[in-house]
């Protein structure tokens, strides 16, 4: 079965037992999976958040639930004429076709909810039910052809400003490449000036520009390249919290997501970004950090997936020198810097530990 | 060149009178502000009818007439149904300053010897008008009836008769007739006639009948017909007393010995007490009384501190009591729902004993009139006296303020029409100002404040939760009859299977609905 | 069963004394918290003092030591220089409330007549110690001295004098000594020694010398060798009088007519002006003073309000003058700059007069030390007496407050090391409260306040300026001299081309940038 | 003289004037072109904002502006060196390099307003001197063909977010196309509906995804199709002052870049986006207009590029029903109605006029 024929079975089932529970003159009730922070659990060896066992329910007798069980229905239906028509649908037009229900949703956050209940109660991602994102996904540049239905695209051969992930990453097929690793980086401006500098050729690269927060896709994409073709994937990010957390993301998930980490997070993934060290050793550029940057460094110290000794030791460098640095800090040697020098310097230490 | 000063002295000393000194400095007697000043009057002449009524037994009844005959100009009839004064007391009463009722240690309405005589000194100070007085009393069953004009002679502290008659009278009482110029008559919160509205919440078994410068009538009836118990003096506690008490007490005692003085003029002083003292101190308290040194005195009260006494006496304290609280509310606010309680006795700084009581009135006229909304409002008195001023520094104020109302069902206590009752009751309300508007937060007193209100808020909070339940359970039935249909189609829909027959379903889930909402456990 | 009057009146009436009356509320007496109570304590001490040696001709020098013999408990010495206390004076002085100079349309320093002797009150009350007085007259040439020590008799309002001796003195003069409890020293805003600081800032024709409890020694010297003219007793202006005021000058006035009582009580009060009064009024005004009635003065002071007079008489107002405070300002502060200013007089609420005065210094002591940092600080003064309390509603801190001082090149007023000195005179200064602590915000008094510290802000502003240009100037040269270079470098490499000389371009920026600042014209 | 030796051109004069003053004995000055609101002027023939007469001075002379022109010179140096290598860099590169300057800048502030010192007095965009921005453009999808250097893309075969248009995209030449219009739409949703419901054949038309106000990269592209290969455009915006806006910019133009709009803005571009009558037509489901909604709206009344009466009708009649609609909301209708009966009945009636 395909993944399609997956999730028309899993909707159906899901209208069966209902009925089923009527039949039995039982009062019907949806065992929804809890998403609460008390059921989100890092899981030692997936090395990613994944779902407890505790769940929510939702019963017809309960006046606060009944609602929301027909909004769930009505959403199942409108997904399984998605998943069956091969089309997809935004959130947002999700929450617009509900006006001709006889349970329209209040509001997108009430709409957003139901769509992650059904996904997590069936175990699908939304992405396989026909929801999609609006956010588009990161951009590629290097030797990597794919194919999107019967069209083929290499990411060499796509403007500078590389090919493009969509939303559907999923449908596309790797067909051939010539790269030996990944290299995703968080801005914009680092992805041109790597194209400029001709860095996937230097290095033997995809590079990937993440656009700050990797979108769903993107991280979709970073997996499958990293498990189907076996490329080791490093993520090249500013010198800060959130440079740190972006990177740790793509490699272990968000806790928010926990019920589809594990089709998004590259364990394997390696951080090779701005450090304190590199901060000290190229004496960069800095910025001091703020009280907001403070805080979040101590929180990632208490999260799990920082447990590594590097990431203890970097963060602690950090919060002593009290400063951060862009990638970008490194054009006060020149903007070729950045890949004649910094990045050959990091690679060689990462690939040889 | 520098003068004598025996020539200076000689120009320019004197000595003034009492009222010399308070028409030179009138806002000493509460006397600022034209809307204040006319509340002080109110507060002074009721204060002293309810009081004067009270001693003598009976229910008090008092008529207000307030004409209004220029720009900030008014002419005030106060006839109250008292005893009477003495013909031989009237000018005192009226012209002398600090004359009064003794200075005891009781539960008192008001200030002490400024009263009458402060009303009588700002109306000829602004007016020059005579005070005219109609006095009813009773003498050996034979009613008398005196009517009198005075003026304040200000030089000489006293009054001055400018015509005298007698007249018929139909019963015991006073009325009296005052002018008053830059005074204002006001609807506000801190005008006359709200001072009535909540002095008759506080007193339900006054009644006062007051015609308003608009020419409405006032009529506030009497919701009861006990007069209260009349506080009784109690002996000061010794952890209440200071050396100068002491040594006042000794200059002006009868008794011959330093120890029979001090077990009558103080509470708790058994003569095993003196003994006590007396080993602790090592003072001969068989000693005349006038020889007691300041020293002496001192170590006394130091040892007093250091002593276990019991509680001082509480039966000097006269709560409204929980009835009466609500009979007023009822009267006067006409309420949808009321609560009220009156604590049992309690002490601060160590010695000092006070009650604290509490109301509450939710719905009809409760609350405070903001345009078309009515809001909450919050109604202090002390020892039955409305508190008009200096709100927010108030302990009655800090108290309800600093409760957490969501706790009680109210999310937002400005908002909801609700008044909030709370009476301190004692021999020694601790003011904070000269004005005695606001009470101290005596930690004691503040705790009370807030234990009194969440007993009535927790009341209140019942009476909400029940009105809101019968409200829920029609509504839970029609979502059930809206949702099932519509679920059972769409579940059908997703199955792609024939909709089942779900009548059975749409009974159970409507009949478990309610007996949820009666709290009764479920049996599936 | 309703008890009858006499009885009840004859049980529990009674008259009290002054001193009995503020036994019970000394708080009416400025007497509540510890600090401040101390504080009132110096107060009405050492303007008593002042007061004594200005009318009698002498710079006043007082000498007080403060010592502490336990938790709240002083002992207070105060000896000055004045004339002295004539013997049979002194119990007046010291043990009778309401006793003392007689009331005189004048400016005065403090209250009157219950000064002193309140504070022997406090004394008693809180130590029953008697207070202690040596004083120095001279009589004829000859130098007399007494030793006193007094108890109040509370129930008599007079003095009991349980000591006497005559002493040696070196010169005229009183020493006071006094015990006190539950008061306390404080270096705060509103403690005693903050109020002799200030006090000698607005009397620099004064010295104190100060021991205070912790044993340090602060001596204030004179800075200026001038006695103030003693302040003329003004008749009152006819706009500013009501008709109490009028019935009862009739009624102590020794003229015969009620013409000449008015032509000699009041101020520009002409024969034309009584004739105009006559015509206007229609009352005949050759009758006697105490035939005079109450609505007739009324329709006098009506009258008033309609004619024309010239402004009152400013004669009887003594500013301390710019010199004088800023001689205070100089021996007090050690500034780096100080401006002050003396207004001229004027009137408000339609006939009294006032002055307002104001001085501004900036660096050195000036300021309030906050940690280590100075901030602003507002002095208020009234009749030259420090208000130490009640800031906020005072129209001397809403007038400073309102001003937009950014516009006098002071960016946060708070944390600026700057003193602002203002003095409200007057005859009549209109306080906001019973304390005398705050000045009411009259408009014509609010205006005067925010003119005179514009001017003293304007001075500032014109000082710091030049201040700061001299720093800017030495700035520019070292701008110039970093970049010119720099820029004419790039310019070549940009253009391709060689670097020219620029010493001559440096040299022309450098001198024009000097004549800016200076603000001559560019000649170019 | 292509752009690159005109640019290069320009910076050396700028030099040379300094020069020429410091040998005249003069005090050298710079004249900049002032940004100031009161000179920026609406064009009527050009129908986009234009920078007036008026500029500033930066005279050597001058304390405060002596700084300024040291910073304008290394900036000028530090372009003529892009140029020259033709190279490019972020806005904040430039900010870093400065670091081993002898006048560096304080902030990111003061070097982005160098740089637009050094545009508006040469006459020349960022873009011309070098300096990119950060942001990427637009999403192209449709049958247009182009070259980068010596690739060749397809926009109809890039994958189905399409192809991407970069920073530098003055430097892409258009070698074929098959389409007769541009339709942009403001949310990469809709994009994506669009190419899911197969417009760009239904429409014979380029669909351009502008994922909200539309880069100067996009704009210039706009500007290109519309002149070079005679393109009509339309802008199939939301229906709220901010889609109305986002349209207007690109036909034009901003007063934010009076002195670049006459390369960016396209005046005959057309809004095809939702209006106050769609709303009503089409009964669509709305948000009431916010206070800032309704403030806006007014601002653009008074605005001159809101002059036409189409405008003012339609900010009107939104004002009057105070309501406002997104693209999207078509979906009340079933996801397909936007292109099988809204756009067909726009376009027609636009097109038609």
């Amino acid at each position: 079965m395909n993944r399609r024929e997956i999730a028309i079975n899993k909707l159906k089932s899901l209208g069966d037992m209902i009925l089923e529970d009527v039949q039995a003159g039982k009062i019907p009730k949806i065992k929804v999976p809890s998403r609460g922070t008390s059921n989100i659990i890092y899981d030692e060896n997936r090395r990613h958040y994944v779902l407890g066992d505790r769940y929510g329910t939702r019963s017809l007798g309960n006046v606060k639930q009944i609602k929301k069980i027909g909004q769930m229905l009505y959403t199942a239906n409108f997904c399984k004429d998605l998943v069956a028509r091969q089309k997809t649908a935004t959130l947002r037009e999700l929450y617009y076709i509900s006006e001709g229900w006889e349970v329209d949703f209040a509001d997108q956050q009430e709409s957003n909810i139901v769509g992650e209940d059904l996904e997590v109660t069936l175990g699908m991602t939304r992405e396989d039910l026909g929801l999609m994102p609006e956010e588009d996904g990161a951009s590629v540049y290097g030797e990597l052809t794919v194919r999107e239905g019967d069209i083929e695209i290499n990411a060499l051969r796509s403007g500078k400003s590389g090919y493009n992930i969509s939303p559907t990453i999923d449908e596309v097929e790797f067909v051939d490449h010539d790269v030996e690793r990944v290299i995703a980086v968080e801005t914009m401006g680092m992805f041109h000036r790597l194209v400029q500098e001709k860095a996937y050729k230097k290095f033997d690269a995809l590079i990937v520009g993440l656009k700050g927060q990797a979108a769903r896709a993107t991280r979709r994409f970073i997996k499958r390249v990293n498990e189907e073709l076996n490329l080791p994937v490093y993520i090249c990010n500013d010198g800060d919290p959130w440079g740190f957390h972006i990177a740790m993301v793509i490699i272990s998930g968000s806790a928010k997501l926990a019920h589809v980490n594990h089709q998004l997070a590259t364990p394997d993934a390696r951080f090779l970004g701005v450090t304190a060290s590199d901060i000290i050793n190229y004496d960069l550029p800095t910025d001091p950090l703020k009280d907001i940057d403070v805080l979040r460094l101590k929180e990632l110290l208490k999260d799990p997936r920082y447990r590594d000794d590097f990431w203890k030791v970097e963060i602690k460098k950090m919060l002593k020198i009290g400063k951060k640095a862009e990638q970008q800090s490194f054009s006060k040697y020149g903007l070729e810097y950045v890949v004649d020098t910094y990045l050959p310097e990091k690679l060689e230490a990462v690939e040889n530990q | 060149m520098a003068r004598q000063a025996l020539d200076l002295f000689d120009e320019g000393f004197q000595e003034l009178t009492p009222s010399e000194f308070f028409r030179k400095n009138k806002q000493m007697l509460g006397f600022s502000g034209k809307i204040r000043s006319l509340t002080i009057v109110f507060h002074e002449l009721i204060t002293n009818s309810f009081d004067a009524a009270e001693e003598a037994g009976i229910l008090p009844e008092i008529k207000i007439d307030l004409k209004r005959v220029g720009k900030d100009h008014y002419i005030l009839r106060h006839q109250d149904n008292g005893p009477g004064i003495p013909e031989k007391y009237i000018p005192k009463v009226f012209c002398t300053m600090f004359a009064g009722s003794k200075f005891r240690n009781i539960q008192s309405r008001g200030q002490q010897g400024l009263g009458c005589s402060g009303c009588v000194l700002l109306s000829q100070m602004t007016t020059g008008k005579p005070v005219k007085v109609i006095s009813g009393t009773r003498e050996n069953g034979e009613l008398r009836g005196v009517k009198m004009s005075l003026k304040m002679d200000v030089k000489k502290n006293q009054g001055l008769i400018l015509e005298r008659e007698d007249v018929e009278v139909e019963g015991t009482g006073v009325c009296i007739e005052l002018h008053f110029k830059d005074v204002s008559y006001s609807l506000s919160e801190q005008g006359a006639y709200e001072y009535i509205r909540r002095t008759m919440i506080a007193n339900p078994h006054a009644k006062i009948v007051f015609n308003d410068p608009a020419g409405n009538r006032y009529v506030f009836n009497r919701a009861s017909d006990i007069v209260p118990p009349l506080p009784k003096e109690v002996l000061p506690h010794p952890w209440g007393v200071t050396a100068d008490d002491l040594i006042f007490m000794a200059k002006h005692t009868e008794k011959r010995r330093f120890r029979s003085m001090l077990t009558s003029n103080l509470s708790r002083m058994s003569a095993k007490k003196v003994k006590e003292l007396e080993e602790l101190t090592g003072i001969d308290l068989n000693k005349r009384p006038k020889d007691m040194k300041w020293e002496e005195a001192e170590r006394i009260v130091e040892a007093f501190k250091k002593m276990n006494f019991m509680a001082p006496p509480t039966s000097g304290l006269i709560p409204i009591g929980e009835d009466q609280i609500e009979k007023g509310m009822r009267e006067i606010l006409d309420p949808e729902f009321t609560a009220t309680v009156t604590r049992k006795p309690k002490t601060y700084r160590g010695g000092i004993a006070f009650i604290v009581e509490a109301g509450i009135a939710y719905g009809g006229n409760s609350g405070r009139l903001v345009g078309d909304q009515r809001k909450a409002e919050i109604m202090r008195f002390a020892n039955r006296v409305p508190l008009t001023f200096d709100a927010g520094s108030c302990a009655i104020t800090e108290g309800i303020k600093s409760l957490d109302w969501k706790r009680y069902g109210i999310r937002d206590l400005e908002s909801t029409p609700l008044t909030i009752f709370v009476n301190v009751v004692s021999t020694n309300v601790p003011y904070l100002s000269t004005g005695k508007q606001s009470i101290a937060p005596e930690p004691e007193i503040l705790h009370e404040i807030r234990q009194a209100t969440m007993i009535v808020a927790r009341k209140l909070q019942k009476y909400l939760r029940k009105k809101k339940a019968a409200k829920e359970e029609a509504q839970r039935a029609r979502v059930f009859e809206t949702y099932v249909p519509v679920i059972i189609k769409q579940a059908a829909l997703l199955a792609e299977r024939e909709a089942p027959d779900y009548r059975e379903l749409l009974d159970k889930v409507t009949r478990r609905a309610k007996l949820e909402i009666l709290g009764e456990s479920l049996n599936e």
